[in-house]
């Protein structure tokens, strides 16, 4: 029989306002088991543990309840005093009378009677508890790393330092991601390319980083210290290891295409590099276009590539290889803004994105650094900006705030001024959310230095007058109406999750939000860590993020994985789901349920039959303990180790058996 | 039909594809007829097939061993393919030999109430198809439409009504468990009304314990049963089970548009999450 | 209420102005509002005082030139004080009028404008102030003859106000600096 | 005392019991035939197939509280009971008690089966039209046996019952009702006794079960004879002889409760270990129980031949043929089952 000491605890007034402690450990004293039972003032506290260890010693002890605050705040507290009383530290159980019941009430007599039944339901519990045990797990000391943009790379650059493997891999045919299509970067107006590339070259040179570019995670089993990934290599029909990149074979390539990279504005061939600095310097044809794959003509790159690198029947090659932990890096993609019909986005071309802006200020880009009017490639003098196009909207759009539009709307508006000091920038905001070091400043340059005209409001229309895009808005300020012509308009769309954002947070089990972006496992305490450990977030996948914010995190990311890959083993929490294979009857129901992939099919000699079958099995390492398949068991073959059916009967039992027999 | 089913069997048995067929074999007073196992090509003039062959016989698939062919009509075939989808059975060592069946009748010679509105005379699944020649039609076949009509009355009570409509049923209820015994989806080794650590349910008959029993019963054949009315039939006590169930399938069709028991390829809902799930219940 | 904004070049040129009168930058403005909140005649005006400013910015000189919030600001400078972007509102404030001075635009209504010539004329005339021709004209020219009439006695009777003018000696030099200001002003 | 009543004058009868006992009788409950108290005579039916569930009820109940407790306070169960009347027991039923007598009373008396059996009556009924699943007259028993009742009714149709009492209490109840037997009633009783005995078409030879169970307990042929079974607690629980019980506390209460040989849990034991794990193993143990250990132990069959486990077997199994099938040798069995 369980000898059980309860110490409540008045945590200042927090809980002795509303509750009479003292009145709770004298009721207490008369709860099955329970051998000791007293209060204190902070039960958190130095002399509030030394007491419960002194109290384990003098009444032999053998279980503790502390009726104090949420176990999230204080369990992992009190375990390890349990601990060093000389106890299994899951002979601990935490009665939540402060969350769950003072702060909650405000009548102290209820508030007592209801304090009273939490203890007594963690009594009835910690009864029932097993002693169990931590156990340890190996790691792999290779971190994966999903996205090869400036995300990507900082964190493998992080990884490496740190003396670990890492693996980039990356969907486009080189890393860079988006900040390889920038000009220049707020508030410094440093290069992009210029801070960027180093970067990429480092990467590509690093011993212990591994780049597939072209590549995509198709599948992730296993768990923390031990994921099992399989990568596509998508077919480039060029061998990288002869390729040099001269560049012989798409300056002769006879198609031409629009580029992705430079949002359609300028044009590629069908075998290419996406932008000069790429890395690897590698092309890729394209299956979709090249004449040879289609038509079985041409050819004319394999023919004149010096170092036979061009290879047709180049297939797609999966390969799997096994990591420690995961660095989820996979950005973000833009708002698809022609919803907004009346932004005229297709109608009218000179209605553009802050992309194509972005592309069209760089002078390696497709307009060799002029800004002007797709329409007709005239100098466009006169620049309206749209801020909030996409965000902050509930009703058509996303309802967060895209958070870097306001500082790179700013920038393109002062390069605009800098590229051509005659041209006129027009800039419609809602607020301007300049939080950042320097950020409000720069802002007020680009007003007050450059004259852009910052005008507060939405933009109700825009529609075309004599030839001239006519932007019909409003200044809120000054409280007019407001049309102005623009020879050109930006629109700053908001930054979205990519559209197959749940397949691979599916595939990682990790949860999203409503908005399909990653969820962090704390917004607060674990940033970016996610539920699935040895899992990490970093970059925008998660939220829109900035350059600096973006590199910040990728570091947390990397310190957080590295953490993880500096043990040689790994602990689990022991309050894991158990399977009773005797009961179990292999429907594996379980497995369908488990949102962490903590579940699979294994193949056991039934003890009474002698005969082969299947069953579940959990992988201890990949619980979290939720019990979803507790819940979807019908034989009940499930328990989950500190939350047991017969503790969960316990305390029903301990609540109703007094209640008066209603049968 | 008869001819057919043999000689396919005879085949079957002959060209050693499978080691034993499950079919239906006339019972000793030759009225009704029983389950029964063929081993051996000259055994296979036992098979018989009637109006009398209720029986599920995919019941027995999980405990015969090895390569085995089975007799079944199109409701049978449906336990067969939710068996599939819940790791119970190997296809690949199941040979169904699969029956035209217009309807079944009970001992009084009526026609089953599950026949009615049968929508799977022809199974949705087989190896080898025994179809019939003239193909008569016992049944009106507007009166599929009418699937749910079954739930028409109990559910035009009110609630305390109805609970005590099925207190009265489960106050019957002897709990011989022949229910989950005939049942080919309550396959489980132990059953949750046998567990004693903790004790879920009440094991003895008393009105409590039996309310549990049928009312676990149900929920645990929520989105699986494929209404095969086995559990109805055998109930020694009459207690209409089949209408439990039916209403369980009306609900899960309705709020997730899924059968039981028709595509072995789809995830049964209840142990199936979409982002798009109906969630009102919860609300 | 519809109307486009000036073009970029009349608003620099706008902002221009005000700048060279005052030394005031008005593009400096983030409408905070600060002023208008403090701003102890704010009641009277027609327009707040940060409403101008936004106004100014814009180049809808018609709106602030006939508005009466330049006319009603006391140059209390309680807006100068607590402006966080450093900005005299009151300069700007008197820049303006000087701005519609000069262009003709001074409403009727508004009494600041005649008190200012008024004021002005006697000390072009005295060197200094004659408190009574100031109240006298202006009274008179605003209509309200008997205005301050029942006062007259008082202040007399105290000294507060002199029936003969007092004359300032240097008032030559006064006027010299007037005619030096309105050289430079009309160049 | 043997008398001759009519009709009306056996409800008078009925009725005055009724004043004075709980009366038990064979009712029609929504299609099912059950022995239910009544309170009206005319509720009760006299022509019916026996009831779906036999009298065993009464003496050893589906559930039944052995004592109360709460929180170390234990709460005997009452045992005292009104004295009651079971009326229309069928002859196969009523022998069946006298066999559930040797299991509860024999030895160790059973305190709870002793007290409801000594306050009950047993009037019965004899039977005039067997089912074909019937099998009465191989075990010892037949359609007009008065073995184990007080009173038996015989119905010699046309309104007319001969009474025959086999007790004191049942003498008791006939003193000064009807008229007196004569011969030729007699001789109308016996004809049709026997019309109905020969109505009872299937005949079993219990006299060589033993020697075959002694040499087939290993025999593969309880594998294929077991196969249809799907285990259910049918045959058990409808048996009139069947009397194995289980024993759970459930909130307060120790009860006895109906188990059965067929469910796989029956003797599995705590530490996991289950001697009759097997379907075989289950199925077998019922013709052990009953034509082998009982046998030996009590000199008869545990069985009476009332034809309920073949009637309600939900896969048409022929519990009758089962042991005759079994192979008199030990060698191979017959190829298929």
């Amino acid at each position: 029989m369980a000898r059980i000491g309860v110490f409540v605890c008045h945590c200042g007034t927090n809980i002795s306002a509303t509750v009479d402690v003292k009145k709770v450990a004298e009721i207490a004293k008369g709860f099955p088991g329970v051998k000791f039972a007293t209060d204190y003032r902070y039960m958190c506290s130095e002399p509030g543990q030394d007491l419960i260890q002194k109290m384990v010693k003098e009444h032999n002890l053998t279980r503790i309840v502390v009726a104090a605050c949420s176990p999230s705040l204080h369990e992992k507290t009190f375990r390890t005093c349990t601990q060093n009383a000389g106890l299994n530290p899951y002979f601990f159980e935490m009665a939540n009378i402060r969350e769950q019941c003072s702060w909650v009430h405000d009548d102290r007599e209820e508030a007592t009677l209801k304090a009273i039944d939490i203890v007594k339901l963690a009594t009835a519990k910690v009864g029932k508890n097993n002693p169990l045990q931590t156990t340890f797990i190996p790691v792999e000391k290779k971190v994966l790393i999903i996205g090869g943009g400036i995300s990507g790379i900082q964190a493998a650059i992080d990884v490496a330092f740190n003396g670990f493997k890492a693996v980039i891999v990356e969907r486009e045919p080189s890393i860079g991601g988006r900040m390889a299509m920038f000009d220049k970067t707020f508030p410094t107006l440093d290069c992009a390319a210029c801070i960027l590339t180093p970067k990429m070259v480092e990467v590509n040179q690093s011993d212990l980083i591994k780049l597939y570019t072209y590549s995509e995670v198709e599948e992730v089993s296993g768990y923390v210290g031990n994921f099992k990934v399989k990568i596509r290599r998508k077919a480039r029909l060029v061998d990288e290891n002869k390729c040099n990149g001269c560049g012989t074979c798409w300056q002769r390539c006879p198609v031409r295409l629009p580029s992705e990279f430079d949002m359609n504005l300028g044009k590629r061939k069908a075998i290419y590099v996406p932008f000069p600095q790429a890395v690897p310097n590698v092309p890729v044809i394209d299956q979709k276009h090249c004449l040879y794959i289609n038509k079985k003509k041409c050819g004319i790159c394999k023919k004149v590539c010096p170092f036979e690198a061009i290879d047709y029947e180049q297939e797609d090659e999966v390969i799997e290889e096994q990591f420690g932990a995961i660095i989820v890096a996979t950005g973000f993609t833009m708002f698809d803004h022609s919803i907004y019909g009346e932004y005229g986005y297709g109608k009218y071309k000179n209605v553009t994105t802050g992309l194509h802006f972005e592309r069209m200020l760089n002078s390696s880009g497709p307009t060799g650094g002029k800004i002007v009017r797709p329409s007709d490639g005239k100098e466009a003098k006169k620049v309206v900006f749209i801020q909030c196009v996409g965000s902050r909207d509930e009703a058509r759009g996303m309802p967060y705030c895209s958070r870097l539009c306001c500082m790179y709307t700013a920038k393109q508006a002062l390069l605009l001024k800098e590229h051509n000091p005659e041209a006129e920038a027009y800039v419609f905001y809602i607020d301007i959310r300049a939080a950042g070091k320097n950020y409000e400043e720069f802002v007020e340059r680009v007003q007050d230095e450059y004259g852009a005209t910052y005008l507060r409001g939405r933009v109700s229309k825009i529609f075309q007058r004599n030839g001239r895009l006519m932007v019909r808005g409003c200044d809120t300020l000054s409280g007019t109406q407001i049309e102005i012509d623009a020879d050109l308009v930006v629109l700053a769309t908001a930054l979205i999750a990519r559209p197959d954002a749940i397949k691979l947070a599916q595939m990682l089990h990790i949860p999203y939000d409503q908005n399909r972006l990653f969820t962090e496992a704390h917004p607060k305490l674990a940033p970016v860590e996610t539920v699935t450990t040895g899992v990490f977030l970093t970059g925008a996948c998660q939220s829109p993020k900035d350059i600096p914010d973006t590199v910040a995190t990728a570091s947390a990311a990397s310190v957080k994985a590295c953490g993880l890959l500096s043990h040689e083993k790994l602990p689990i929490d022991p309050q894991i789901a158990r399977v009773d294979v005797e009961i179990c009857s292999g429907c594996l129901a379980c497995k369908e349920v488990c949102p962490f992939g903590a579940i699979e099919k294994e193949e056991i000699v039934d003890r009474v039959t002698q005969q082969k079958r299947w069953v579940a099995k959990v992988a201890p390492s990949l619980c979290n303990g939720c019990g979803a398949c507790n819940t979807a068991c019908r034989p009940g073959a499930i328990d989950l180790d500190g939350f047991t059916e017969e503790q969960i009967f316990g305390q029903i039992e301990s609540l109703t058996a007094d209640k008066g027999n209603e049968r | 039909m008869l001819e057919q089913l043999r000689k396919k069997a005879k085949e079957l048995l002959k060209n050693k594809e499978v080691e034993v067929i499950i079919g239906y074999q006339k019972s000793n007073n030759n009225s009704f007829t029983t389950p029964c196992f063929i081993e051996s090509e000259d055994g296979v003039d036992r098979l018989t097939w009637d109006e009398h062959c209720v029986y599920n016989l995919s019941l027995y698939l999980k405990e015969v061993k090895g390569k085995v062919g089975i007799v079944a009509k199109g409701c049978d075939v449906k336990s067969i393919v939710a068996l599939m989808q819940e790791n119970q059975i190997d296809r690949d060592r199941i040979k169904i030999i699969a029956l035209e069946c217009q309807a079944q009748v009970d001992q009084e010679g009526q026609i089953l109430e599950k026949c009615r509105t049968c929508q799977v005379h022809i199974p949705g699944m087989y190896d080898e198809l025994v179809r019939s020649k003239t193909s008569p039609s016992k049944i009106e076949s507007k009166e599929s439409d009418k699937e749910y009509s079954v739930l028409e009355e109990l559910e035009a009570k009110s609630t305390p009504e109805r609970w005590q409509f099925w207190q009265r049923q489960f106050e019957k209820c002897i709990r011989c468990y022949a229910c989950r015994q005939v049942c080919p989806l309550c396959y489980c080794s132990e059953c949750i009304s046998e567990k004693t650590a903790p004790q879920w349910i009440l094991p003895s008959p008393s009105l409590k314990g039996n309310t549990t029993w049928n009312i676990v019963r149900a929920f645990h054949l929520a989105g699986r049963c494929i209404d095969c009315g086995e559990c109805e039939r055998v109930c020694p006590v009459n207690i209409p089970l089949r209408r439990l169930n039916k209403k369980m399938e009306k609900e899960i069709q309705t709020m997730f548009n899924y059968v039981p028991g028709l595509d072995s390829k789809k995830k049964p809902p209840l142990v199936d999450f979409r982002v798009d799930d109906p969630q009102e219940f919860i609300r | 209420m519809k109307c486009s904004i000036a073009s970029d070049k009349f608003r620099r040129k706008f902002a221009e102005q005000i700048e060279e009168i005052c030394g005031e930058r008005i593009s400096l403005c983030y409408q905070c509002g600060k002023c208008s909140a403090g701003c102890p005649v704010a009641y009277a005006m027609d327009y707040l005082p940060s409403q101008i400013t936004r106004f100014a910015q814009l180049g809808l000189i018609d709106k602030v030139m006939k508005s009466s919030t330049i006319w009603i600001c006391a140059s209390c400078q309680t807006c100068s004080v607590r402006c966080p972007r450093g900005i005299d509102l009151a300069k700007v404030m008197d820049a303006l009028r000087i701005l519609a001075k000069r262009k003709g635009i001074v409403p009727k209504e508004q009494i600041a404008p005649l008190f200012d010539g008024i004021f002005l004329g006697s000390i072009e005339k005295y060197g200094r102030l004659n408190e009574l021709s100031l109240i006298t004209k202006l009274n008179m020219a605003s209509g309200r003859p008997f205005k301050d009439v029942s006062l007259l006695p008082i202040m007399l009777k105290k000294g507060k106000i002199k029936l003969k003018p007092q004359k300032s000696n240097p008032g030559k030099e006064v006027r010299y600096l007037m005619r030096k200001v309105e050289k430079l002003e009309s160049k | 005392m043997k008398r001759l009543l009519k009709k009306e004058e056996l409800n008078r009868l009925l009725l005055g019991l009724m004043k004075e006992y709980d009366v038990i009788a064979p009712i029609d409950e929504e299609g099912l035939i059950l022995f239910r108290p009544v309170t009206k005579v005319e509720q009760v039916l006299w022509d019916y197939p026996n009831s779906l569930k036999p009298v065993k009820e009464f003496f050893l109940p589906p559930r039944e509280v052995l004592f109360q407790f709460k929180r170390g306070k234990v709460q005997p169960a009452n045992l005292s009971l009104k004295k009651r009347v079971i009326w229309g027991v069928r002859p196969c039923d009523a022998r069946s008690l006298l066999l559930l007598d040797k299991v509860f009373l024999d030895s160790t008396q059973d305190v709870y089966y002793r007290e409801k059996r000594k306050s009950t009556l047993l009037v019965g009924l004899s039977c005039n039209h067997p089912e074909k699943s019937c099998f009465c007259t191989s075990f010892a028993s037949g359609p007009h046996h008065k073995e184990g009742m007080d009173l038996l009714i015989a119905d010699l149709e046309e309104g007319i019952f001969l009474l025959e009492s086999n007790s004191p209490e049942g003498e008791q109840l006939l003193k000064g009702r009807g008229k007196e037997v004569n011969k030729i009633d007699e001789k109308i009783r016996t004809k049709i006794k026997e019309k109905t005995e020969r109505k009872i078409e299937r005949k079993l030879k219990p006299s060589q079960f033993l020697e075959r169970l002694t040499n087939g307990f290993d025999s593969s042929y309880w594998e294929k004879a077991s196969r249809q079974c799907i285990s259910c607690g049918i045959c058990r629980y409808l048996c009139p002889t069947c009397h194995c019980f289980d024993i759970a506390d459930e909130e307060g209460e120790r009860v006895r409760f109906w188990d059965g040989c067929s469910f796989r849990n029956f003797t599995k034991m705590t530490s996991g270990e289950n001697p009759r794990f097997g379907k075989r193993e289950r199925f077998k143990q019922w013709y052990y129980h009953k034509f082998g250990y009982f046998k030996e132990n009590h000199g008869v069959f545990l069985c009476v031949g009332c034809g309920r486990c073949l009637r309600n077997c939900p896969v048409k199994i022929d519990f009758s043929e089962v042991l005759q099938q079994l192979p008199a040798q030990a060698q191979t069995p017959a190829r298929e089952g």
